[in-house]
């Protein structure tokens, strides 16, 4: 069995169709990715996972275990992360106390502590700046300090959206290779992105989404290789 | 210079009970973004829960460890109450316009007036001698014992309150969930229980101002009259001038607006004091538009 | 050709972070320019700019030569630029009819005490106005939807109708801050005629933000490339598919982006 | 909608029906008894101020709740004009029954009008710089203020000690807390249901012009609406003015009222009055007249019907109000108008 299994997932904005019979998998241990332009429905996809977004029609089952109706908190308990797109870091807290509230969810305060040593050690600049308030971070911190916070929950499945937005080509690599080191930890992580380039060379499988429709799927060696999405999602030309 | 002292002190009793009910509305404030107008009726009750408590268990005579009693009952029905008002008031809301709300309050508000006239009866109620009444000579200055205790309640429970918001996992996800309701969520906080506890802890907050007040004045007004709701507005405004959603700037509001309607009612014409809770704000807003100890927030284009 | 929009050097920081640097940009009468760059990198911070949301902390911003700095975004309409918006603003309870006649208020001339008498010259003023939003309607597809409530709309016509609003102030100027996103490709497409119609039929310059590259390529005569809030590159869209810079910042590195190629 | 002859009929259409249910009151004034009469008044003055107040915030979407302010500066604009105003011309305070005495009353309500107009000018300002609840909390404020104010003006002149009192001095003898209770009863139904009229059409005209569309276009995004040209804050503050103007107006007839005598007490124009208007504005349907006007009307033949319930009275009018927000969060009629629903009505009636 998968680890989440998504069936004919519909969702809506007002009178806007975001999501229209989405069809995903993701197995235990892989980076799935999903690629497609703004608008396309990605993180619509991703909020209906945490519980942001009610689905209006459609099944999503997580371990075993539906996830429709439930809030975001008690999804959390289950197992999913969600780093959010935009980071939404809590910006008049302090880093460390960002930290504590991704464990929110668990009880174990030795683990926490323990936890919080390691992301600090992990992203060296979170411990350096721990009794910062998180607002005054630069863009890469704060998605140091976001990817950080959702590890904090220690997750099975990890949500990231857009871990690129707007940081510069060396951070963006940085993110990448942290994002692979999760996984090798045997976190599960699925992955939105618009940086479609970057996004299918970490991942294992992709999925391009057009217009809240799955367009293609297939392992991301394939679709990177692939005619249509070079042209479309590859940049230029 | 003697009455220049009466009303520092005066100004300082009744700025700590404006405090004590401006957490209500700011802690409501910061977390949902609406004026709870419940929130001085919530306060009324307070008073009428006290002086029911007293009648019932027959408390005559001035004893703290009766008037305790009768304290933490006020605070429990007050906080049920809360409780109950937002989940089948507020809650349904959650996601409507913001002046659905407002109005929505403000009709909870008149409910609670009325349904409370029925129940309490329509005159001026005395409450009862739930404390021993002295009264000191200081340089000049004539004090009054139930003023010191209430001063002193009224702090205790706000530094409390600080302690709570601050210093611990709950109060910690008390402040995510007012930054932002969904992120709070990711981070596994059941928000809408954070909500119901923010309105149980304000209506206590508003169950101990309103017996301090009974105490205070050895009195209490109908529940409709207008004077709790105005009571309510001004520890609002406190809470706006001191900036909204700030623990210290409701504590530093109410002090202020209690100390300044003492000196405009001991120097002005007395009735202008109702007045200059509002002439503070619009002043304020105007020119600090987020209070004092606020915070500037930017708008999402 | 005179450029309409002059961009000199403006620059705007959030707190302690940079989002346009020094940024310069001049555009043509009637021109139809790409504005592109990664998520993030600044893009609808300018469109902010240059419609008085912010103002820029330096550098300046001419349109005809009238400066926009310190102008409130409704004197920047009346100057004549126009906009749409990346999350759609419409005036939800509104009908789609409306929608465009609000926007004809900006050239109307009628005082209040007019509207009130109902003047012969308001009306006749206000039958014209439902003349031309009637037009513009038809012209974007939507003239069947006139009387339905805007927020009722599918997203394709959302877009369309957003345009059509900010095309009713008769701009000189029109930045369209993705008016791709969330459709289809039948629908971009027909959006990718509609652009190059409006130009040629209103006489505007237009500036577009789109993350659409074959939609960019194909419509836009010249490319400016932002990215962190600094313009990386500018010119054909030819040459902007060959700059190493260009593809440096969207592929992360350079040795990725000639596998793109 | 296009103008055409038939929409300019149908504009006018509320003003001259109106206009007959005024003159027609008038000539049945005699029959009726002081009762109906004061029924009928109490609605008048009410839809003037439901359909003010939906101009600030059903059409612009503002918050303003201390209507009841502008209503207390237009009584007590207006009654200063007939009482002092009306000495200067006559040498005494009674009330003139003539023709200068009628014409009297009108400037006086236009004065009142005007004063709060003034007033609505003072509150719109802020709202250039304050948003929601902030707003609400300073017109709310704003009437207190106003109503604390009249608390320490000083007592009526009598016609006796005028001449002791330099004529710019005596506006502020307005009666503190007793209210001014010398104001003459010149106010009649054809009077009140004759600026009923005029308020309703305005409005309506003023609304369904491009004025209209700008005032609506705040509402429903005021970021977009300023994109498109349209000066907000110019347009809050005219709203302000508007609503602040006509509210005065109906304070002006309040204020002379059959049996004024105990009218204007400042206690009479303090927030629960401000609610009370608010009540009809909501119910009715933010943006719509004819809800606004409709609500107006049920709710005061309802306070009248459930007079021996007064206890019940305001528990249910609010426990329907939060069961409306809740359940019908847009109003009775929505931002629609009776007709339109009506229209939309009969078609599905025929289909």
């Amino acid at each position: 069995m998968s680890l989440l299994e998504v069936r004919g997932l519909d969702a809506h904005y007002g009178a806007i169709h975001a999501l229209q019979r989405v069809d995903l998998t993701v197995e235990k241990g892989e980076i799935v990715t999903l690629i497609g332009s703004n608008g396309a429905g990605k993180s619509s996809t991703l909020r209906v996972l945490s519980g942001l977004l009610r689905p209006t029609a459609g099944t999503v089952t997580f371990d075993g275990r539906s996830l429709i109706g439930l809030a975001p908190h008690a999804i959390v308990r289950l197992g999913i992360a969600h780093a959010p797109e935009g980071r939404g870091i809590f910006g008049t807290l302090t880093v460390k106390e960002n930290l504590e509230l991704g464990a929110y969810s668990r009880s174990d305060r030795a683990g926490i502590r323990a936890d919080i040593s390691r992301m600090m050690v992990r992203f060296p600049i979170l411990g350096e700046r721990a009794g910062q308030s998180a607002g005054t971070l630069s863009g890469g911190e704060q998605q140091m300090l976001a990817v950080g916070r959702a590890l904090m929950a220690r997750p099975k499945l990890l949500l990231l959206d857009e871990p690129s937005l707007g940081l510069a080509p060396q951070i963006v690599q940085t993110i990448f290779a942290i994002i692979r080191e999760i996984n090798q930890e045997g976190v599960t992580i699925l992955l939105v992105e618009q940086n479609a380039h970057m996004a299918l060379r970490v991942a294992h499988r992709g999925y391009v989404l057009e217009t809240g429709e799955i367009k293609m799927t297939d392992d991301a060696r394939v679709l990177a290789a692939s005619d249509e999405v070079r042209k479309a999602y590859l940049g230029i030309g | 210079m003697s009455s220049f002292l009466q009303f520092l002190l005066k100004g300082i009793a009744v700025g700590s009970l404006y405090a004590l009910l401006a957490l209500g509305y700011t802690m409501v404030y910061g977390i949902l973004q609406f004026i709870n107008f419940a929130h001085s009726d919530v306060f009324m009750l307070g008073a009428f829960f006290s002086w029911r408590l007293s009648v019932l268990f027959k408390i005559n005579e001035p004893s703290p460890v009766a008037a305790t009693g009768v304290l933490l009952g006020a605070m429990a029905l007050c906080s049920l109450t809360g409780f109950l008002l937002e989940r089948f008031a507020y809650r349904p809301l959650r996601r409507a316009p913001r002046l659905n709300v407002l109005i929505t309050a403000i009709g909870v508000s008149l409910f609670i007036e009325n349904a409370g006239q029925l129940v309490f009866g329509k005159n001026v109620v005395q409450f009862p001698p739930l404390l021993a009444e002295h009264t000191f000579e200081v340089g000049g200055v004539r004090v009054r014992s139930v003023e010191v205790i209430a001063v002193v309640t009224a702090f205790a429970l706000m530094v409390g309150l600080h302690t709570l918001v601050y210093r611990t996992r709950m109060g910690k996800a008390m402040r995510a969930v007012s930054i932002d309701h969904n992120i709070a969520g990711l981070m596994g906080i059941p928000v809408d229980r954070i909500i119901s506890l923010t309105f149980v802890i304000g209506s206590a907050l508003a169950a101990a101002a309103g017996l301090l007040v009974g105490i205070t004045y050895g009195q209490i007004k109908q529940p409709a009259d207008s004077s709790w709701v105005l009571y309510g507005l001004k520890a609002f405004v406190a809470a706006v001038i001191g900036g909204i959603g700030n623990v210290p700037g409701a504590m530093l509001g109410g002090l202020l607006l209690g100390l300044s309607e003492q000196f405009v009612a001991g120097y002005l014409p007395s009735e202008l004091r109702d007045a200059i809770a509002f002439l503070l704000l619009i002043i304020i807003l105007l020119v600090r538009p987020n209070g004092l100890l606020g915070r500037r927030v930017v708008e999402k284009v | 050709m005179a450029a309409l929009l002059d961009v000199k050097g403006v620059s705007l920081s959030f707190g302690g972070l940079k989002a346009v640097a020094d940024f310069s940009l001049s555009l043509a009468e009637g021109s139809l320019t790409g504005l592109i760059g990664p998520n993030g990198a600044g893009k609808t911070t300018l469109f902010n700019l240059l419609t008085g949301v912010y103002q820029p902390d330096v550098g300046e911003i001419l349109l005809g030569g009238q400066r926009l700095n310190g102008k409130r975004p409704y004197q920047i309409a009346a100057a004549g630029a126009a906009r749409t918006f990346q999350n759609i603003r419409l005036f939800g309870d509104l009908t789609v009819l409306d929608n465009v006649r609000v926007a004809c208020h900006l050239r109307a001339t009628r005082g209040m005490w007019a509207a009130v008498l109902r003047t012969a010259g308001y009306r006749n003023e206000e039958a014209a106005i439902a003349l031309r939003a009637m037009r513009l309607l038809e012209l974007f597809g939507l003239a069947a939807a006139a009387g339905k409530q805007a927020k009722s709309l599918p997203y394709g016509q959302q877009r369309r109708l957003e345009i059509a609003r900010a095309l009713a102030t008769e701009p000189r100027l029109l930045l369209l801050d993705e008016p791709a996103a969330g459709m289809n490709p039948q629908e971009k497409g027909k959006l990718r005629e509609l652009i190059a119609r409006v130009r040629d039929e209103f006489k505007v310059t237009i500036l577009l933000i789109e993350h659409d590259m074959s939609l960019v390529m194909q419509v836009c005569e010249r490319i400016a490339v932002v990215d962190h809030g600094v313009k990386i590159a500018e010119g054909t869209p030819g040459e902007i598919q060959k700059d190493a810079k260009v593809i440096a910042a969207y592929l992360g590195t350079a040795e990725s982006g000639a596998a793109a190629e | 909608m296009v103008t055409t002859p038939q929409a300019v009929v149908r504009s006018l259409l509320p003003l001259a029906v109106a206009v007959g249910v005024a003159v027609g009151l008038e000539l049945l004034l005699g029959l009726l008894g002081f009762y109906a009469q004061k029924i009928l008044f109490d609605i008048g003055v009410n839809i003037i101020l439901a359909v003010s107040l939906n101009m600030v915030n059903g059409f612009t979407g503002q918050f303003s709740i201390g209507h009841a302010g502008f209503m207390a500066l237009g009584a007590y604009g207006s009654i200063v004009v007939t009482y002092y105003g009306g000495y200067a011309l006559f040498g005494d305070v009674m009330m003139h029954s003539t023709v200068t005495g009628y014409a009297l009353y009108f400037v006086s309500i236009l004065v009142g009008g005007v004063v709060a107009a003034g007033a609505g000018l003072l509150v719109g300002l802020p709202s250039l710089r304050l948003r929601g609840d902030y707003l609400a909390i300073v017109t709310l404020g704003f009437g207190e203020i106003i109503r604390v104010v009249l608390q320490v003006s000083q007592p009526v002149l009598e016609p006796s000690e005028m001449a002791a009192v330099p004529w710019y001095e005596q506006p502020w003898h307005l009666g503190r807390s007793l209210g001014f209770v010398h104001s003459g009863s010149y106010n009649t139904l054809g009077w009140t249901w004759t600026a009923v009229a005029v308020t309703l059409l305005v409005a309506y005209r003023l609304r369904e012009s491009t004025h209209g569309r700008a005032f609506l276009s705040i509402r429903e995004n005021e970021i977009a609406a300023e994109s498109i040209g349209v000066n907000t804050t110019r347009y809050k503050v005219n709203a302000f003015v508007l609503a602040a103007f006509f509210a005065g107006v109906a304070g002006s007839l309040f204020g002379h009222q059959l049996g004024a005598g105990t009218a204007s007490r400042p206690e009479e124009f303090n927030f629960m009055k401000s609610f009370e208007v608010i009540i009809m504005v909501v119910l009715g349907g933010m943006g719509s007249i004819s809800g606004a006007a409709v609500a107006a009307v049920a709710l005061t033949l309802l306070t009248e019907a459930l007079r021996s319930f007064q206890d019940y009275r305001m528990i249910s009018y609010s426990l329907l109000l939060v069961i409306v927000m809740i359940l019908r969060p847009q109003g009775l009629f929505g931002t629609h108008e009776i007709w339109h629903l009506l229209a939309r009505f009969r078609r599905k009636g025929t289909r």
